[in-house]
């Protein structure tokens, strides 16, 4: 059996990398599967150690061991969040182009599904992306499409309107004209 | 070689490949196995120096003539098999055929004493190319994040960061769509209807009208007479392109009745 | 001016939070926004501390700091990759022959056309392979070169940096010694 130090950094590793919760039973299960006929009781026991080590360890660091519901993780004091904050404020504040395009299909093109989207985009939309939309206020549901499996249509709200100080959507500048002065028009996104 | 083939698949193959060098001496080749042997060549340049390897031919001083025929060899089988050969190959057959008829011309020495070898070109190029593919390797060998390297994430706790969403300007929507319209044209040519957008906007108010009202609406409900004609045209429009797309249904018990619209289905 | 300690925590937070590695310079706006007129050359020194000091601080745990590319990073030691193996389900991703040549070419060779790249593989280059490697994040386009045709020209990003753990270009394995080594295998030309 391995010993206290090395499976409290072994579980160490696997918390920091894990993408989500482990639960003592994965832990056991990734820390005995080396040695074969590990005692059950001893390794949980090891693991529990281990556990409380990395707890202790913590105090003076800026993250902390938290159990929650499906098993341990690592997670960054809530003190520190204000650099994180900072971190994220300094990150390119910008949306990604994923999302700019599927609210441009759906002010042009309402009401429109997430397939019909999807048909144009030629990639899948996120969900991620319909509900940042929708929490933007910039769009909203309008009902499920008569088809197989009901899409949701979208359409913009008049937030998007005032927002982009625009009277009506007939503002927005007409598909032909647009396609044909965009590539010359319109300078690239800064940055 | 072109790899519309699934990469990954060829990348398991062309290692193999490359570290086994599976081509038997005798002629007799599985044509499966050649099939895989040609997908794991890069190319001609990747065939010759395997050729040249194989046989332990000094590459600064290749015997072309052996090494021509084993490339026609190859060549042909490859043709007999009726497999697609880039023209890559072809060029480098026509290049290793002159090259063989110019080693059998005698040389001439009277311009210059050190007149090039013919072969200089072509050993230049596959001693250029073997550089690049021990580099590949090397590159390939580098510790890669997520096979070699773990890197450390750490969720931030549960508490909410008040962040300002970022802001978006009108224009960079615009370019969004332009390029959204380019990208789909590139894929599937169509013209792109230039539909009224207010009809467009209609259909979305109409909609969401209907669902709040939830029920039957008339016809002349939906109308606003303070848009005048106009408003009218284009809330007929959008009724009818609702109609059309089977969203909307029109319901009138008789001539002259009122028009009733409701939304096709129930919104739960 | 924050003390020592605390800065020492922030960077481990932000460190660990962070998705791509921080640079010095970005630390050092993270950490002086808070004060505003604080003096570049201290905080400069106080960043320079606390990643030593956080350095030291890993000797005995299961992750160290690395210095990459575009910044400081921490990942798992080594050794306990093991461990990791277990719990990573996805199997990493061979790269086939074509796609490794072509990102050599560009890395050695940049700013490089695909015409160059075909030149010395003999062989076309396929959208396909170009598109893996933009996709990937590993390549980028510089812009066209003043050349019939005006062909795109190709060179690596700092993310390609990242993901092969390297400092910079001069870290890649040197191209000169390969040919030298080729040669000295080689007779030398006959004339």
């Amino acid at each position: 059996m391995i010993e206290l130090n090395e499976v409290r950094k072994a579980i160490e590793a696997l918390l920091l990398v894990a993408e989500d919760p482990l639960s003592r039973g994965q832990l056991s299960n990734l820390l005995k599967e080396s040695d074969g006929d590990d005692d059950n009781v001893a390794v949980a026991q090891l693991i529990d150690e281990s556990l409380n080590l990395i707890r202790e360890d913590c105090a003076d660091r800026a993250y902390e061991l938290v159990e929650v519901g499906s098993g341990f993780r690592m997670q960054v004091k809530p003190e520190f969040n204000k650099w994180i904050a900072k971190l994220w404020m300094q990150r390119p504040r910008r949306y990604s182009r994923a999302l700019l395009e599927t609210l441009a299909l759906i002010a042009y093109r309402q009401p429109i599904t997430r397939g019909e989207i999807e048909q144009v985009r030629g990639v899948a939309v996120s969900s991620y992306t319909l509900r940042t939309l929708v929490d933007r206020g910039w769009i909203r549901e309008l009902g499920q499409k008569e088809l197989p499996g009901r899409p949701m249509m979208y359409g913009t709200t008049r937030y998007f309107l005032d927002y982009f100080s625009l009277k009506s959507l007939d503002d927005l500048p007409p598909l032909r004209e647009l396609q044909e002065s965009a590539a010359e028009t319109l300078d690239p996104v800064p940055q | 070689m072109s790899d519309t083939v699934d990469e990954q698949a060829l990348a398991e193959d062309s290692l193999v490949v490359q570290h086994d060098y599976p081509i038997p001496d005798d002629l007799f080749i599985p044509p499966d196995a050649l099939i895989v042997i040609l997908e794991a060549f890069e190319g001609p340049l990747d065939l010759l120096l395997y050729l040249i390897r194989r046989k332990n031919l000094d590459i600064l001083d290749i015997p072309v003539a052996e090494v021509t025929e084993q490339y026609m060899a190859y060549i042909d089988v490859l043709t007999s098999l009726r497999l697609d050969l880039a023209g890559d190959y072809l060029v480098m057959a026509a290049t290793l055929a002159e090259l063989k008829s110019r080693m059998l011309l005698p040389r001439r020495n009277e311009d210059s004493e050190e007149e090039e070898d013919p072969r200089a070109e072509l050993v230049r190029r596959l001693l250029e190319y073997e550089v690049f593919q021990k580099a590949a390797e090397g590159i390939d060998e580098l510790p890669r994040v997520d096979r070699d390297i773990f890197v450390v994430s750490v969720e931030r706790s549960d508490e909410p960061i008040e962040i300002e969403p970022p802001k978006v300007e009108l224009r960079e929507l615009l370019v969004a769509f332009s390029e959204v319209l380019e990208r789909d044209n590139l894929r599937s040519p169509h013209s792109i209807d230039v539909e009224s957008l207010s009809v467009r906007e209609r259909m979305t108010s109409l909609l969401s009208l209907l669902s709040v009202k939830d029920g039957y609406l008339s016809f002349l409900e939906l109308i606003n007479v303070s848009e005048r004609r106009e408003g009218a045209v284009v809330t007929l429009l959008a009724l009818l392109e609702l109609l059309r797309d089977g969203l909307v249904s029109v319901v009138q018990h008789g001539s002259y009745e009122p028009i009733f619209v409701a939304r096709t289905n129930e919104i739960g």
